[in-house]
Protein backbone atom coordinates (compact mmCIF):
# COMPACT_ATOMS: atom_id res chain seq x y z
CA UNK A 1 0.00 0.00 0.00
CA UNK A 2 1.37 3.50 -0.99
CA UNK A 3 0.70 5.79 1.70
CA UNK A 4 1.45 9.70 1.62
CA UNK A 5 0.64 12.39 4.23
CA UNK A 6 1.06 16.41 3.38
CA UNK A 7 1.02 18.96 6.26
CA UNK A 8 1.20 22.70 4.06
CA UNK A 9 0.73 26.03 5.44
CA UNK A 10 0.54 26.35 1.30
CA UNK A 11 -2.13 26.19 -0.63
CA UNK A 12 -3.31 22.44 -1.85
CA UNK A 13 -2.02 21.87 -4.78
CA UNK A 14 -4.59 19.26 -6.40
CA UNK A 15 -2.50 16.33 -8.12
CA UNK A 16 -3.58 16.34 -11.78
CA UNK A 17 -3.14 12.69 -11.82
CA UNK A 18 -3.40 9.49 -9.83
CA UNK A 19 -0.60 8.78 -7.49
CA UNK A 20 2.05 7.49 -10.13
CA UNK A 21 3.27 5.01 -8.32
CA UNK A 22 0.06 3.28 -8.51
CA UNK A 23 -0.39 0.00 -9.92
CA UNK A 24 -3.02 1.05 -11.97
CA UNK A 25 -4.35 -2.32 -13.53
CA UNK A 26 -4.80 -3.46 -9.93
CA UNK A 27 -6.83 0.00 -8.61
CA UNK A 28 -9.86 -0.33 -10.41
CA UNK A 29 -11.69 2.58 -8.05
CA UNK A 30 -10.07 6.20 -7.13
CA UNK A 31 -11.36 7.95 -4.78
CA UNK A 32 -10.83 11.63 -3.87
CA UNK A 33 -12.55 14.31 -1.58
CA UNK A 34 -11.82 17.71 -1.65
CA UNK A 35 -12.92 19.86 1.36
CA UNK A 36 -13.41 23.59 0.82
CA UNK A 37 -13.79 25.74 3.33
CA UNK A 38 -17.20 27.42 2.58
CA UNK A 39 -18.17 31.21 3.24
CA UNK A 40 -20.63 30.44 6.15
CA UNK A 41 -20.92 28.77 9.08
CA UNK A 42 -23.95 27.92 10.77
CA UNK A 43 -25.53 30.77 8.51
CA UNK A 44 -23.14 33.60 9.32
CA UNK A 45 -20.50 34.74 6.88
CA UNK A 46 -17.39 33.84 7.90
CA UNK A 47 -13.84 34.85 6.30
CA UNK A 48 -12.23 31.54 6.10
CA UNK A 49 -10.61 29.14 8.93
CA UNK A 50 -7.65 29.15 11.07
CA UNK A 51 -6.27 25.38 11.31
CA UNK A 52 -3.82 24.83 14.38
CA UNK A 53 -2.09 21.20 14.65
CA UNK A 54 0.11 19.05 17.41
CA UNK A 55 1.85 18.17 14.52
CA UNK A 56 3.84 14.81 15.46
CA UNK A 57 0.85 13.65 17.11
CA UNK A 58 -1.26 14.30 13.91
CA UNK A 59 1.12 12.80 11.34
CA UNK A 60 1.88 9.43 14.03
CA UNK A 61 -2.26 9.68 14.20
CA UNK A 62 -2.80 9.74 10.53
CA UNK A 63 -0.30 6.96 9.82
CA UNK A 64 -2.19 4.81 12.72
CA UNK A 65 -4.76 5.45 10.51
CA UNK A 66 -3.37 4.68 6.75
CA UNK A 67 -2.74 1.56 8.38
CA UNK A 68 -5.88 0.64 10.24
CA UNK A 69 -7.33 1.36 6.70
CA UNK A 70 -5.39 -0.76 4.86
CA UNK A 71 -6.58 -3.90 7.45
CA UNK A 72 -10.13 -3.01 7.04
CA UNK A 73 -9.89 -2.88 3.29
CA UNK A 74 -7.37 -3.97 0.18
CA UNK A 75 -6.23 -0.55 -0.47
CA UNK A 76 -3.57 -0.33 -2.95
CA UNK A 77 -2.81 3.62 -2.19
CA UNK A 78 -4.06 6.56 0.35
CA UNK A 79 -2.63 10.07 0.01
CA UNK A 80 -3.68 12.82 1.72
CA UNK A 81 -2.85 16.35 2.31
CA UNK A 82 -3.96 18.62 5.16
CA UNK A 83 -3.56 22.17 5.02
CA UNK A 84 -2.65 24.24 8.04
CA UNK A 85 -2.89 28.14 9.46
CA UNK A 86 -5.06 30.24 7.61
CA UNK A 87 -7.07 28.97 5.16
CA UNK A 88 -9.66 31.52 3.07
CA UNK A 89 -13.33 31.08 2.18
CA UNK A 90 -13.63 29.36 -1.16
CA UNK A 91 -10.00 27.02 -0.72
CA UNK A 92 -9.36 23.64 0.25
CA UNK A 93 -8.22 22.67 3.38
CA UNK A 94 -8.00 18.68 2.89
CA UNK A 95 -7.49 16.16 -0.37
CA UNK A 96 -7.95 12.66 0.20
CA UNK A 97 -7.12 10.03 -2.52
CA UNK A 98 -8.20 5.94 -1.88
CA UNK A 99 -7.63 3.67 -4.07
CA UNK A 100 -8.08 -0.01 -4.09
CA UNK A 101 -9.83 -3.00 -6.66
CA UNK A 102 -13.41 -1.73 -6.49
CA UNK A 103 -15.07 0.97 -6.13
CA UNK A 104 -17.42 0.31 -3.14
CA UNK A 105 -14.59 -0.39 -0.73
CA UNK A 106 -12.88 2.68 -1.95
CA UNK A 107 -15.69 4.77 -1.19
CA UNK A 108 -16.04 2.86 2.33
CA UNK A 109 -12.11 3.26 3.34
CA UNK A 110 -12.31 7.27 2.31
CA UNK A 111 -14.81 8.10 4.33
CA UNK A 112 -13.71 6.12 6.94
CA UNK A 113 -10.74 7.92 7.29
CA UNK A 114 -11.90 11.40 7.32
CA UNK A 115 -14.19 9.86 10.03
CA UNK A 116 -11.53 9.06 11.58
CA UNK A 117 -9.63 11.96 10.94
CA UNK A 118 -12.28 14.20 12.43
CA UNK A 119 -12.48 11.98 15.83
CA UNK A 120 -8.61 10.99 16.88
CA UNK A 121 -5.89 13.65 14.48
CA UNK A 122 -5.26 16.60 16.51
CA UNK A 123 -6.26 19.66 14.30
CA UNK A 124 -8.39 22.19 15.33
CA UNK A 125 -10.44 24.73 13.61
CA UNK A 126 -11.12 28.23 14.66
CA UNK A 127 -13.92 30.05 12.57
CA UNK A 128 -12.74 34.18 11.24
CA UNK A 129 -15.81 36.55 10.78
CA UNK A 130 -15.54 39.06 8.10
CA UNK B 1 10.51 12.85 38.22
CA UNK B 2 9.43 15.66 35.90
CA UNK B 3 6.97 15.57 32.92
CA UNK B 4 6.05 17.96 30.56
CA UNK B 5 2.41 19.37 30.19
CA UNK B 6 1.31 20.49 26.72
CA UNK B 7 -2.15 22.63 26.48
CA UNK B 8 -3.08 22.99 22.95
CA UNK B 9 -5.89 24.39 21.13
CA UNK B 10 -7.93 26.86 23.52
CA UNK B 11 -7.12 24.99 26.76
CA UNK B 12 -3.85 26.95 26.68
CA UNK B 13 -6.10 30.04 26.51
CA UNK B 14 -8.09 28.81 29.42
CA UNK B 15 -4.93 27.48 31.44
CA UNK B 16 -3.22 30.59 30.93
CA UNK B 17 -0.19 29.06 29.16
CA UNK B 18 1.31 26.39 26.64
CA UNK B 19 3.48 24.48 28.49
CA UNK B 20 4.15 22.83 32.54
CA UNK B 21 6.91 21.31 33.85
CA UNK B 22 5.22 18.73 36.55
CA UNK B 23 7.56 17.63 39.58
CA UNK B 24 5.97 13.69 40.05
CA UNK B 25 6.44 11.14 42.48
CA UNK B 26 7.80 7.61 40.29
CA UNK B 27 5.28 5.90 38.77
CA UNK B 28 2.64 8.40 38.90
CA UNK B 29 -0.31 7.70 36.44
CA UNK B 30 -2.24 9.30 33.83
CA UNK B 31 -4.95 10.34 36.23
CA UNK B 32 -3.29 11.22 39.29
CA UNK B 33 -1.24 13.56 37.74
CA UNK B 34 -4.75 14.97 35.66
CA UNK B 35 -6.10 15.68 39.01
CA UNK B 36 -3.15 17.72 40.21
CA UNK B 37 -3.39 19.95 37.12
CA UNK B 38 -7.45 20.44 37.47
CA UNK B 39 -6.04 21.47 41.16
CA UNK B 40 -3.93 23.82 39.64
CA UNK B 41 -6.54 24.92 37.10
CA UNK B 42 -10.03 23.98 38.18
CA UNK B 43 -11.62 26.15 35.00
CA UNK B 44 -9.76 23.46 32.92
CA UNK B 45 -11.77 20.48 34.93
CA UNK B 46 -15.56 21.73 33.61
CA UNK B 47 -14.40 20.26 30.07
CA UNK B 48 -13.54 17.05 31.48
CA UNK B 49 -15.29 14.64 29.96
CA UNK B 50 -14.53 15.83 26.27
CA UNK B 51 -10.80 16.24 27.43
CA UNK B 52 -8.60 14.21 24.91
CA UNK B 53 -5.36 12.76 26.92
CA UNK B 54 -2.12 11.84 25.08
CA UNK B 55 1.48 10.50 25.89
CA UNK B 56 3.71 11.36 23.15
CA UNK B 57 1.82 11.16 20.19
CA UNK B 58 -0.68 8.15 21.48
CA UNK B 59 -3.32 8.32 23.57
CA UNK B 60 -3.15 7.39 26.83
CA UNK B 61 -5.32 5.57 29.81
CA UNK B 62 -5.56 6.81 33.18
CA UNK B 63 -3.75 4.06 34.86
CA UNK B 64 -1.03 4.39 32.53
CA UNK B 65 2.29 5.16 34.61
CA UNK B 66 4.14 7.79 33.62
CA UNK B 67 7.74 8.26 33.10
CA UNK B 68 10.60 10.80 33.45
CA UNK B 69 10.52 12.73 30.96
CA UNK B 70 7.39 12.43 28.78
CA UNK B 71 4.98 14.69 27.46
CA UNK B 72 1.78 14.61 28.54
CA UNK B 73 -0.88 16.84 26.31
CA UNK B 74 -4.25 17.81 27.25
CA UNK B 75 -6.21 18.88 24.24
CA UNK B 76 -10.58 19.48 23.27
CA UNK B 77 -12.03 17.58 20.66
CA UNK B 78 -10.28 17.44 17.29
CA UNK B 79 -11.98 18.79 14.07
CA UNK B 80 -9.62 18.27 10.65
CA UNK B 81 -10.90 18.62 7.21
CA UNK C 1 -26.76 23.01 -10.64
CA UNK C 2 -23.87 22.74 -13.24
CA UNK C 3 -24.03 19.70 -15.23
CA UNK C 4 -21.41 18.07 -17.95
CA UNK C 5 -21.43 14.79 -19.96
CA UNK C 6 -18.87 13.75 -21.97
CA UNK C 7 -18.74 10.50 -23.93
CA UNK C 8 -15.56 10.11 -25.63
CA UNK C 9 -13.35 7.38 -27.49
CA UNK C 10 -10.45 9.47 -26.38
CA UNK C 11 -8.38 8.67 -23.27
CA UNK C 12 -10.54 10.44 -20.12
CA UNK C 13 -8.35 13.69 -19.54
CA UNK C 14 -8.66 14.14 -15.88
CA UNK C 15 -9.58 17.99 -15.06
CA UNK C 16 -6.62 19.32 -12.79
CA UNK C 17 -9.32 20.96 -10.56
CA UNK C 18 -12.87 21.23 -9.95
CA UNK C 19 -15.30 22.71 -12.33
CA UNK C 20 -14.39 26.35 -12.76
CA UNK C 21 -18.00 27.52 -12.80
CA UNK C 22 -18.39 26.35 -9.23
CA UNK C 23 -19.30 28.33 -6.44
CA UNK C 24 -16.73 27.14 -5.04
CA UNK C 25 -17.39 29.20 -1.47
CA UNK C 26 -20.60 27.29 -1.47
CA UNK C 27 -19.40 23.49 -2.35
CA UNK C 28 -17.61 22.32 0.65
CA UNK C 29 -17.21 18.83 -1.12
CA UNK C 30 -16.18 17.66 -4.04
CA UNK C 31 -15.68 14.02 -4.71
CA UNK C 32 -14.30 12.58 -7.69
CA UNK C 33 -14.47 8.78 -9.03
CA UNK C 34 -12.11 7.53 -11.44
CA UNK C 35 -12.54 4.12 -12.83
CA UNK C 36 -10.07 2.21 -14.29
CA UNK C 37 -10.60 -1.24 -16.26
CA UNK C 38 -8.42 -3.92 -14.18
CA UNK C 39 -5.85 -6.19 -15.21
CA UNK C 40 -8.40 -9.12 -14.81
CA UNK C 41 -11.84 -9.76 -14.55
CA UNK C 42 -13.33 -13.06 -12.77
CA UNK C 43 -9.31 -13.97 -11.59
CA UNK C 44 -8.47 -14.21 -15.23
CA UNK C 45 -6.01 -11.61 -17.02
CA UNK C 46 -8.06 -9.23 -19.48
CA UNK C 47 -6.41 -7.14 -22.30
CA UNK C 48 -9.17 -4.52 -21.95
CA UNK C 49 -12.79 -3.73 -22.36
CA UNK C 50 -14.99 -2.91 -25.75
CA UNK C 51 -17.39 -0.45 -24.72
CA UNK C 52 -20.62 0.25 -26.59
CA UNK C 53 -23.40 2.57 -25.87
CA UNK C 54 -26.44 3.64 -27.60
CA UNK C 55 -25.98 6.56 -26.96
CA UNK C 56 -28.71 9.72 -27.84
CA UNK C 57 -30.34 7.30 -24.74
CA UNK C 58 -27.27 7.01 -22.93
CA UNK C 59 -27.12 11.02 -22.72
CA UNK C 60 -30.69 11.60 -22.37
CA UNK C 61 -30.42 9.26 -19.27
CA UNK C 62 -27.40 10.69 -17.60
CA UNK C 63 -29.31 14.28 -17.92
CA UNK C 64 -32.45 12.67 -16.21
CA UNK C 65 -30.23 11.45 -13.75
CA UNK C 66 -28.57 14.29 -12.90
CA UNK C 67 -31.36 15.41 -12.27
CA UNK C 68 -32.32 13.20 -10.55
CA UNK C 69 -29.36 13.50 -7.63
CA UNK C 70 -30.37 17.19 -8.21
CA UNK C 71 -33.74 16.85 -6.54
CA UNK C 72 -32.64 14.21 -3.96
CA UNK C 73 -29.30 16.28 -2.79
CA UNK C 74 -28.17 19.79 -2.89
CA UNK C 75 -25.91 19.31 -5.44
CA UNK C 76 -24.28 22.34 -6.62
CA UNK C 77 -22.43 20.37 -10.00
CA UNK C 78 -21.99 17.25 -11.48
CA UNK C 79 -19.37 16.28 -14.26
CA UNK C 80 -18.91 13.12 -15.80
CA UNK C 81 -16.78 12.00 -18.49
CA UNK C 82 -17.43 7.92 -19.89
CA UNK C 83 -14.77 6.65 -22.58
CA UNK C 84 -16.56 4.47 -25.54
CA UNK C 85 -15.03 1.91 -27.58
CA UNK C 86 -11.99 0.48 -26.73
CA UNK C 87 -10.11 0.80 -23.15
CA UNK C 88 -7.31 -1.18 -22.54
CA UNK C 89 -6.47 -2.42 -19.19
CA UNK C 90 -4.75 0.67 -17.13
CA UNK C 91 -6.78 3.14 -18.25
CA UNK C 92 -9.89 5.02 -16.84
CA UNK C 93 -13.42 4.15 -18.20
CA UNK C 94 -14.94 6.29 -15.60
CA UNK C 95 -14.92 9.96 -14.43
CA UNK C 96 -17.43 11.37 -12.07
CA UNK C 97 -17.30 14.74 -10.24
CA UNK C 98 -19.60 15.88 -7.87
CA UNK C 99 -19.53 18.91 -5.78
CA UNK C 100 -22.43 19.95 -2.34
CA UNK C 101 -22.34 22.11 -0.17
CA UNK C 102 -21.30 19.00 3.17
CA UNK C 103 -19.05 16.13 2.69
CA UNK C 104 -22.32 12.80 3.32
CA UNK C 105 -24.72 14.07 0.31
CA UNK C 106 -21.50 14.30 -2.21
CA UNK C 107 -20.28 10.47 -1.35
CA UNK C 108 -24.09 9.79 -1.04
CA UNK C 109 -24.93 11.72 -4.43
CA UNK C 110 -21.33 10.37 -6.12
CA UNK C 111 -22.68 6.60 -5.18
CA UNK C 112 -25.92 7.09 -6.79
CA UNK C 113 -25.17 8.29 -9.66
CA UNK C 114 -22.72 5.49 -10.50
CA UNK C 115 -24.93 2.73 -9.34
CA UNK C 116 -27.55 4.32 -11.03
CA UNK C 117 -25.93 4.80 -14.47
CA UNK C 118 -25.03 0.75 -13.83
CA UNK C 119 -28.75 0.08 -13.66
CA UNK C 120 -30.11 2.79 -16.41
CA UNK C 121 -27.75 4.27 -18.93
CA UNK C 122 -27.29 1.77 -22.09
CA UNK C 123 -23.39 1.42 -21.84
CA UNK C 124 -22.09 -1.71 -21.99
CA UNK C 125 -18.77 -3.82 -22.03
CA UNK C 126 -17.39 -7.06 -23.77
CA UNK C 127 -13.97 -8.62 -22.48
CA UNK C 128 -10.92 -8.93 -24.30
CA UNK C 129 -9.05 -11.70 -23.37
CA UNK C 130 -4.93 -11.17 -23.86
CA UNK D 1 -47.77 2.26 -39.30
CA UNK D 2 -44.44 1.24 -39.69
CA UNK D 3 -42.20 1.30 -36.71
CA UNK D 4 -38.08 0.62 -36.42
CA UNK D 5 -36.80 -1.56 -34.47
CA UNK D 6 -33.20 -1.49 -33.14
CA UNK D 7 -31.39 -5.00 -31.08
CA UNK D 8 -28.18 -3.38 -29.02
CA UNK D 9 -25.05 -5.41 -27.95
CA UNK D 10 -25.35 -8.89 -28.26
CA UNK D 11 -28.87 -8.77 -28.62
CA UNK D 12 -27.75 -7.89 -32.44
CA UNK D 13 -25.56 -11.15 -32.60
CA UNK D 14 -29.25 -12.92 -31.30
CA UNK D 15 -31.37 -11.34 -33.70
CA UNK D 16 -28.79 -11.98 -36.24
CA UNK D 17 -29.40 -7.79 -37.11
CA UNK D 18 -29.44 -4.41 -35.68
CA UNK D 19 -32.11 -3.19 -36.99
CA UNK D 20 -35.66 -3.93 -38.26
CA UNK D 21 -38.65 -2.46 -39.80
CA UNK D 22 -41.87 -3.54 -38.67
CA UNK D 23 -45.70 -3.15 -40.08
CA UNK D 24 -47.79 -2.81 -37.21
CA UNK D 25 -52.05 -2.06 -37.08
CA UNK D 26 -52.62 1.99 -35.55
CA UNK D 27 -51.90 1.90 -31.80
CA UNK D 28 -50.48 -1.28 -31.26
CA UNK D 29 -48.66 -1.69 -28.05
CA UNK D 30 -45.27 -2.06 -27.23
CA UNK D 31 -46.13 -5.28 -25.61
CA UNK D 32 -48.14 -6.40 -28.70
CA UNK D 33 -45.06 -5.31 -31.20
CA UNK D 34 -42.51 -7.79 -28.21
CA UNK D 35 -44.82 -10.26 -28.88
CA UNK D 36 -44.34 -10.38 -33.00
CA UNK D 37 -40.59 -9.95 -32.35
CA UNK D 38 -39.92 -12.98 -30.02
CA UNK D 39 -42.12 -15.08 -32.73
CA UNK D 40 -39.46 -13.57 -35.22
CA UNK D 41 -36.71 -14.38 -33.42
CA UNK D 42 -37.36 -17.18 -30.81
CA UNK D 43 -33.49 -17.44 -29.20
CA UNK D 44 -34.22 -13.81 -27.77
CA UNK D 45 -37.29 -14.58 -25.94
CA UNK D 46 -35.05 -16.67 -23.47
CA UNK D 47 -33.50 -13.16 -22.49
CA UNK D 48 -36.85 -11.79 -22.12
CA UNK D 49 -36.99 -11.32 -18.40
CA UNK D 50 -33.92 -9.33 -18.18
CA UNK D 51 -34.58 -7.30 -21.77
CA UNK D 52 -35.00 -3.60 -21.27
CA UNK D 53 -37.15 -1.93 -23.82
CA UNK D 54 -37.02 2.10 -25.03
CA UNK D 55 -39.42 3.93 -27.27
CA UNK D 56 -36.56 6.58 -28.58
CA UNK D 57 -34.27 7.41 -25.53
CA UNK D 58 -36.63 6.45 -22.42
CA UNK D 59 -37.90 3.62 -20.99
CA UNK D 60 -41.04 2.23 -22.43
CA UNK D 61 -43.90 0.17 -20.73
CA UNK D 62 -45.77 -3.23 -22.29
CA UNK D 63 -48.89 -1.22 -22.38
CA UNK D 64 -48.04 2.17 -24.20
CA UNK D 65 -49.06 2.62 -27.42
CA UNK D 66 -46.36 3.31 -30.52
CA UNK D 67 -46.54 5.77 -32.62
CA UNK D 68 -45.89 5.82 -36.75
CA UNK D 69 -42.10 6.28 -37.42
CA UNK D 70 -41.04 5.55 -33.53
CA UNK D 71 -38.01 3.35 -32.62
CA UNK D 72 -38.33 0.67 -30.52
CA UNK D 73 -34.45 -0.64 -28.67
CA UNK D 74 -34.81 -3.99 -26.84
CA UNK D 75 -30.92 -4.66 -25.15
CA UNK D 76 -29.66 -6.78 -22.47
CA UNK D 77 -28.87 -5.15 -19.02
CA UNK D 78 -26.37 -2.11 -19.21
CA UNK D 79 -23.19 -2.27 -17.27
CA UNK D 80 -21.17 0.83 -17.60
CA UNK D 81 -18.54 2.49 -15.85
Amino acid sequence: MLTELILTPDPIVIPASPAEALDRAGSGAIITFLGVVRGQENGEPISGLEYTAFEAMARHQFELLFHSAGERWPITAIRLIHRLGWVPAGEPSLWVEVASPHRGEAFAACQWVIDEMKRVVPIWKKVRTA
Amino acid sequence: MQINVHFWSYFADIAGTRDLALQLPEATTVGEAMALIYQRFPTLETARKSTLIAVGVDYASADQALKDGEELSLFPPVQGG
